[in-house]
């Protein structure tokens, strides 16, 4: 009786779906990029009945193996998103051949069972960018001024942030050749209280929009932009409902969207393992986000318009986004 | 130095009595929180011994663990607080990584040395500094290590980002190593490899030096009273820099052996508190270099038993965080606990001679 | 029959390795001079905390003012109106004098500012009331001891006590000083109607201002006498349990070549001030040379600028013909020199090692303890300090003991077990008998006359003239930082060196 | 160029950095004066920004937060002084202990109270309140400079003058410096040196949980993991570097403060963001450095 139990056990749980691992470099609640793919995962519970387990590095590199494996003992598909699994992800990989490795933010090609999700955050930031030179100098905005000033807080001065930089820096030019760009590296993900200096320090030089790609110091680049009246700009999530009066648009990357999809294409048997996937404007991989219809939006129609149009030319390849060395 | 294994015995049984009690406050924690305890401890300790590759990942922490511990141990039983391992070991390790990236072509065994050389300097180096200013200029070393952690990792974060960045995969590191300075692994896809054997033999020349010469002899009597150590003809202020040296080679090496052992480059964030984890190791256990082997695996099984446990069993790790910390308390309340006791049963006892 | 106002009930205290105290019951009467004497580590010490309050005692009943006690602390005690002076100093370095005589009663200004003004007049107007003059805003760091015992005195006498226990308050003073405090405590008995408490080695202070002597040995209570009754002899005996003679002795004349030169010697003290000022004399082979002089006039600036821990502004020393000016201790040491500190608990030991790491100190590169210069001879190292604990009488239950839990008479015996089993041709030897009782004294004194006779040249700074004069073979007078006289022994009386003392030059008398 | 540097918000940042940092020291200096060195502010720094929050939410009320942030400060200060006084154990193990304990606990009472990780933000958390000087509007600088500051950044200073005469004024202070110095001492006086330990570590914990609840509803309006970012040792650094004196400490953390705001306005300048923010670290040694060396020059006078 008892061995009849258990195979039906495992009967439902084929039928429930495939075992998925949600393998992170950092920690949930940081609002941004590790909660937005556990949404992906969280959206694929539901919607494909995926069963699945988080598990969390805490940005502990002693922890990337150990962690990576548990995962691999456990389930059919890897999700792991981190561009530090670099390294352990293909030494792993290659001892789970039957299993299948969704690689977020970073590429490594050529092997069979690891799928690479890229992300060219650029493309996205020059959205960002583009909103914010026009925004800045548009004083029917409550708070702006005329000067073409405008900044950005960074977490860590890191390739991954610095590639945000380049997209946000050449979005602004692109708009104005002559506008300002800041930019502040806090150099901790972790210390709101720094991330609200870096912003205060932004806003007292006479910039009146700050984009913030830095995980939970960005927190402070809210309050920031609250205290001093002036305007920020998300990351990653759409952001907007943190603060709906100071946060004007958040650039988002698509991390849980896809997820999502490539689950997805596994549970429909569409996958292509191996591959590597850029995920741009023209994915929908990135974009810019204005909140929800419920919001009063603090940008113009005419600005949201151009931005499409630009995202348009994006698509197109008219415009080229460059990326940081 | 002539402790008396009657003492041990009785340490370890309130050692022993300590963390038990720790434990049933943590059952009790786990209980609380709606989780059988038996079910988590189980867990644990499967997860940290329940099989060869466990076992392996276990002991493979414990080597940045000992190497810190007894780099703790010498300059504290010396006097001079390095608080500062985690800067040298993040410069040691940097140091190591550049040797094996740059010299790709020496022979295995050269570069190896090499590599442990240039950690062990550049990490004793960066302990000189807060240790001279201590000694020379009455600057606390406490204050200057704390400061120069952060000074280490950020450059060697600059460095691993601008002049020194991987050429694929924004790494956040350097260059890879050679694949042949790689240290062979022991147990298939676990982090153990030959620098424990290394760090076996650190550890016994540590011991040896601290329990068996005079100069151990000399380094714990300028920590236990410097005037004392000074009137009696010993340079205090030579043996608490060599201390400090010392400890920061050890900590350099450790940098070292994390690049050549498991990641096989420098990461910017290689070390996450492994100096303060083998701080806490060694002032545990009093500086006792056997103790810090010990109570390093002790750690390490904490560690590696307590992400199983949270996979496993769905206790929060932060809850584990809490019993971790309550099992450190206790512990570190041991001989408080014992004098009570004793205490209390002197003053019902009889009276002896 | 007078009041008991003290009154002690089989009292026990065990300590984890030792049993200070044995089922003592004694009683002191209001209005008496009670004296206690007994071999160092005999438990003295630990009765009179129990008394005070800071000990509890681990059976056995304790009656103040006809009051069982019931909670023992020293608040209780100091609002019962018991003051103690202790063994060693209880004073906050970093604080003033006047800070450290009011510290836990502090007169207050709006009840909760301490009132450092009203603090000074204090003191000053004790200062006046028992001629124990010091300087209220000094910092404790920077007085000697004799000072700080006075204001450890002050302390006491500040809170109102009218029962004082005095535990060794003469050990660090001067003869004279004695002869004050004497006069202090016999005008507070007598005519403030207080009761007063005294240990002292020193047998002749006891049969001068006792009435009764408490005699203890081994944590027991040997016997309670009447001083009128007794004489030193029969107190020694009772104290050591045989025959202690503290005679002249025997000093064969040996001649031998000068060792240790001193020529116009200027160094300064802590706070920077000049505390010799040109001192010169020479010590030959075979010679005690005596330095007496009242504490702080730069005796002990003298012992630390030869030993190397103290920098020779001005002069030189010359050790064997070799100028050491400037040597480190290390050094000095290589050159033959050993030296018993005047503060043992700082400079002598380590109080937290045990005893044994005490006793290799100095010695842990010998080849006889240290193979190679690398490996040490546990067991070696064991037996020597076996042995030193023997042949100095070093009363401990074992040597893995922490020196800090030993008496302080046996501390100092360790001290002067390593430092004396160096085999060095020089000696610098300070106080080394203070606190110590009359049995280790004539042991003491026998172990440095055997090593004059041995060839020792040896300097000798001591603030009992009484052991200036029975070890010297040449004293000097220091006052102020300058020699001020120079005698065979023999040629001056006790007396009259204290013209020299107290700053008279010999051309005066 | 210059300008965007060294301007008057340079002082204004200086001033909010060091704030934390001030409240937490005023409190580790008083255990240092007794004697223990307490590594466990961080911890109490985190614990206290936590119940702070709590509090604010629940109550409505930011003075609602500080009093449960300083209630939770005084238990964790106890657990603090029963390990390190009671039972004598390594105050170096127990600080540590405290701070892994503290970031254990606020998390995961972040998920079961709030349900969420890492952050936690909302309107319904009332933030302490800017003070606005009337006399001092028209003062051009000084209005910039020391105008509109959330109410503890002038509390910090009315305590670290209250500090200072507590420590050298009153008796109290004597027997709390007499309890790390000579303990013996106190004891035979008649005053315990551990009830003075005890104090001087519950004060100490409140003073963390009140730097704590200055951080989150002060200085911010939020709680996230790790807020304390390392703030608990900075201010261990500015104790030591002031001598445990609370001017001196205060002047260190103002020190520590002004070079980490010039950090942030000198990344503009061209240097690799790094190196600007080594700054505050690299001067505070420099500082202590050209102090040290000034005293041992007068020593050789
Ligand atoms: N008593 C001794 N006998 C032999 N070698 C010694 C002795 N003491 C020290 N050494 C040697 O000295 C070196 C350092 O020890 P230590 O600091 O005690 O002396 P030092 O530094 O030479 O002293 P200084 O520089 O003040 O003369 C070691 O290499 C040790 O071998
Ligand atoms: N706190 C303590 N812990 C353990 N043992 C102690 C303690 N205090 C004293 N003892 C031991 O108790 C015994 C009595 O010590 P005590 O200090 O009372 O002697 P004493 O008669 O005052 O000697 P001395 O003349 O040298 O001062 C000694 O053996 C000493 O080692
Ligand atoms: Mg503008
Ligand atoms: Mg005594």
């Amino acid at each position: 009786a008892c061995s009849g139990k258990e195979n039906t056990k495992v009967k439902e749980e084929k039928k429930e779906g495939i075992s998925v691992s949600l393998v992170i470099a950092g920690g949930l609640g940081d609002r941004s990029f590790y909660d937005s793919s556990n949404e992906g995962i969280e959206m694929a519970k539901e919607k494909l009945g995926i069963k699945a387990t988080v598990l969390e590095c805490k940005n502990d590199p002693s922890l990337y193996g150990d962690q990576l494996i548990e995962a691999s003992n456990r389930s059919d598909v890897i999700v792991v998103v981190g561009f530090e699994f670099y390294d352990v992800i293909q030494e792993v990989a290659k001892e789970f051949p039957d299993k299948n490795y969704i690689y977020i933010d970073n590429v490594i090609e050529g092997v069979p069972n690891i799928t690479c999700i890229d992300y060219m955050e650029n493309e996205g930031s020059f959205l960002a960018g583009a909103l914010a030179a026009m925004a800045t100098t548009d004083e029917s905005i409550e708070g702006m001024n005329k000067e073409a000033k405008i900044g950005m807080v960074g977490g860590m001065d890191i390739p991954v942030i610095r590639n945000f930089q380049a997209g946000y820096e050449a979005g602004a030019k692109y708009i104005n050749p002559e506008i300002k760009v800041e930019t502040i590296f806090a150099g901790d993900f972790e210390d709101p209280a720094k991330g609200k200096e870096s912003a205060l320090a932004l806003y007292a030089k006479g910039v009146d929009i700050v984009f913030q790609v830095a995980g939970k110091t960005g927190e402070g680049v809210f309050e920031a932009a609250k205290d001093s009246g002036q305007y920020a700009i998300g990351v990653d999530s759409d952001q907007r409902y943190i603060n709906p009066d100071n946060i004007m648009a958040s650039m988002i990357k698509g991390v849980g969207l896809s997820i999502y999809e490539s689950l997805e294409r596994i549970e429909k048997d569409e996958f292509k393992a191996g591959s590597v996937y850029k995920y741009g404007i023209n994915e929908n991989g990135v974009d810019l986000a204005f909140g929800t219809e419920d919001m009063k939006q603090i940008v113009t129609e005419d600005m949201i318009k151009k931005v499409n149009e630009i995202k348009e030319k994006i698509k197109k390849g008219e415009i080229t986004v460059p990326e940081a060395k | 130095m002539f402790k008396k294994a009657k003492d041990n015995v009785e340490y370890l049984i309130s050692l022993f009595l300590s963390i038990f009690a720790a434990l049933l406050i943590g059952a009790l924690i786990m209980l609380l929180n709606g989780q059988n305890p038996i079910v988590g401890y189980k867990a644990l300790v499967l997860g940290a011994f329940g099989s060869k590759y466990k076992i392996a990942t276990t002991f493979a922490k414990t080597v940045p663990l000992i190497l810190t511990g007894l780099a703790t141990a010498i300059s504290f039983m010396s006097g001079i607080f390095n608080i500062g391992g985690e800067g040298q070991l993040y410069l040691g390790a940097f140091a190591a990584a550049y040797i094996g990236f740059t010299f790709t072509n020496l022979p295995v065994f050269i570069a190896i040395i090499l590599a442990i050389i240039a950690s062990a300097l550049i990490g004793g180096l960066y302990a000189y500094f807060p240790a001279v200013l201590r000694v020379k200029y009455e600057i606390d070393e406490v204050i200057t290590t704390i400061m120069l952690n952060s000074v280490a990792i950020l450059f060697t974060n600059y460095l691993v980002n601008y002049p020194f960045q991987a050429a694929q995969g924004k790494m956040g590191g350097t260059d890879m190593i050679a694949e042949a300075f790689k240290f062979p692994k022991l147990v298939k896809l676990s982090k153990l490899n030959t620098s424990i054997f290394y760090t076996a033999i650190i550890a016994i020349i540590i011991y040896y030096l601290i329990k068996k010469t005079p100069f151990g002899y000399n380094f714990r009597i300028v920590g236990e009273n410097g005037v004392f150590a000074k009137y009696a003809g010993i340079n205090t202020k030579r043996y608490m820099i060599l201390a400090m040296v010392i400890s920061g080679a050890l900590c350099g090496i450790a940098g070292a052996f994390e690049v050549y052992g498991v990641h096989y480059r420098f990461l910017q964030n290689i070390s996450k508190g492994y100096a303060f984890d083998g701080m806490l190791v060694a002032l545990i256990v009093k500086n006792n270099p056997v103790g810090i082997i010990l109570m390093s695996i002790f750690f390490a099984m904490l560690k590696t038993g307590s992400n199983s446990m949270e996979v496993a069993t769905g206790i929060p790790s932060e809850l584990i965080l809490v019993i971790q910390s309550i099992i450190i308390l206790f512990i570190a309340g041991e001989n408080g606990f014992k004098k009570l006791f004793k205490e209390y049963r002197l003053k019902r006892g009889k009276l002896v001679k | 029959m007078s009041e008991r106002i003290i009154e002690l009930k089989n009292v026990s205290k065990q300590f984890p390795s030792v049993l200070a105290n044995d089922n003592i019951s004694l009683h002191i009467n209001k209005g008496e001079i009670y004296a206690i004497v007994g071999e160092n580590g005999a438990g003295k010490s630990t009765l009179m905390k129990t008394m005070y309050g800071l000990h509890e005692p681990t059976s056995g009943e304790v009656y103040i003012k006809g009051e069982k006690i019931k909670s023992f602390s020293p608040s209780n005690s100091i609002k019962r109106g018991i003051g103690m002076v202790h063994q060693h100093f209880m004073l906050v370095p970093s604080f003033t004098i006047a800070e450290n005589i009011v510290l836990g009663s502090e007169p207050r200004s709006k009840r909760i500012f301490s009132d450092k003004k009203k603090a000074v007049d204090i003191v000053k107007s004790l200062s006046r009331t028992y001629g124990l003059e010091v300087d209220p805003n000094a910092k404790i760091q920077d007085v000697s001891v004799g000072i700080q015992q006075r204001v450890e005195i002050l302390k006491t006498l500040y809170k109102g006590a009218d029962i004082l226990i005095l535990d060794e308050p003469t050990a660090v003073l001067t003869p004279q000083e004695t002869e004050e405090l004497f006069k202090v405590i016999k005008r507070l008995v007598n005519e403030l109607d207080k009761t007063v408490i005294i240990i002292t080695h020193k047998l002749n202070e006891v049969l001068t201002i006792s009435d009764r002597v408490a005699v203890m040995r081994q944590g027991k209570l040997v016997d309670v006498v009447n001083t009128r009754e007794v004489n030193e002899k029969i107190l020694a005996e009772l104290m050591v349990g045989r025959e202690v003679l503290l005679e002249d002795i025997d000093k064969p004349e040996i001649k031998g070549e000068e060792v240790v030169r001193v020529k116009d010697l200027v160094v300064k003290d802590n706070r920077g001030f000049d505390a010799l000022k040109g001192v010169s004399f020479h010590i030959n082979k075979g010679e005690i040379l005596g330095v007496a002089g009242i504490e702080g006039n730069g005796q002990s600036e003298l012992t630390e600028a030869l030993a190397g821990m103290r920098k020779i502004e001005v002069g030189h020393v010359f050790i064997k013909g070799i100028d050491a000016t400037g040597f480190n201790p290390k050094k000095i040491r290589e050159l033959g020199v050993a030296h018993i500190p005047e503060d043992r608990l700082v400079t002598g030991l380590s109080k937290v090692s045990s005893i044994t790491d005490n006793i290799l100190m100095g010695s842990q590169f010998k080849e006889e303890f240290c193979k190679n210069k690398l490996h040490l001879k546990r067991d070696k190292i064991r037996d020597y300090a076996k042995k030193l604990i023997k042949k100095f009488d070093v009363r401990t239950p074992s040597e893995d003991v922490k020196v800090g839990s030993l008496s302080g008479g046996n501390m100092q015996k360790v001290v002067i077990a390593r430092e004396f089993s160096f085999n060095t041709e020089i000696l610098l030897i300070s106080q080394p008998t203070r606190g110590v009782d009359i049995g280790a004294i004539e042991f003491i004194h026998d172990q440095i006359i055997k090593k004059r006779n041995e060839g020792c040249a040896i300097l000798l700074i001591s603030a009992e003239l009484d052991e200036i004069f029975r070890l010297s073979d040449r004293i000097i007078t220091l006052y102020e930082g300058k020699v001020t006289g120079e005698f065979k022994n023999g040629e001056i009386t006790k007396n009259e060196i204290g013209y020299y003392m107290t700053g008279n030059r010999k051309e005066q008398v | 160029m210059l300008h965007d540097v060294f301007n008057l918000t340079l002082l204004q940042n200086t001033i909010r950095t060091a704030t934390p940092l001030i409240l937490a020291a005023l409190g580790g200096l008083l255990t240092m004066h007794a004697g223990i060195l307490n590594i466990g502010m961080e911890g109490m720094i985190l614990i206290g920004a936590f119940f702070g929050v709590l509090g604010s939410y629940y109550f409505g009320s930011a003075l609602a937060g500080v009093l449960l942030a300083m209630l939770s400060g005084l238990l964790i200060g106890l657990i603090f002084g029963v390990f390190t006084i009671e039972l004598k154990s390594d105050e170096f193990i127990i600080g540590i202990a405290i701070n892994i304990f503290a970031g254990g606990l606020t998390v995961f009472l972040l998920r079961s109270i709030f349900g969420v990780k890492g952050a936690f933000s909302s309107p319904k958390i009332v933030p302490l309140p800017d003070v606005h000087f009337p006399i001092i509007d028209k003062l051009g600088f000084l209005d910039v400079i020391f105008n509109n500051h959330s109410v503890f950044i002038y509390i910090s200073w009315i305590l670290v003058i209250c500090v200072y005469i507590f420590l050298y004024k009153t008796p109290y202070g004597y027997w709390m410096r007499g309890a790390g110095e000579h303990p013996e001492c106190l004891e035979t006086v008649g005053v315990s040196p551990k009830r003075m330990k005890y104090i001087s570590s519950l004060l100490c914990g409140i003073f963390c949980g009140i730097a704590g609840a200055h951080l989150s509803l002060g200085y911010l309006t939020l709680f996230t993991e790790n807020m304390s970012a390392g703030r608990g040792f900075i201010a261990l650094a500015a104790i030591i570097f002031g001598a445990s004196n609370p001017i001196k400490t205060f002047g260190a953390a103002l020190l520590f403060g002004f070079f980490d705001a010039l950090g942030i306005r000198l990344q503009g300048v061209g240097i690799a963001s790094q190196f600007t923010q080594m700054i505050p670290y690299l001067a505070t040694i420099f500082v202590l450095f050209i102090v040290a060396k000034g005293k041992l020059n007068r020593k050789g006078i």
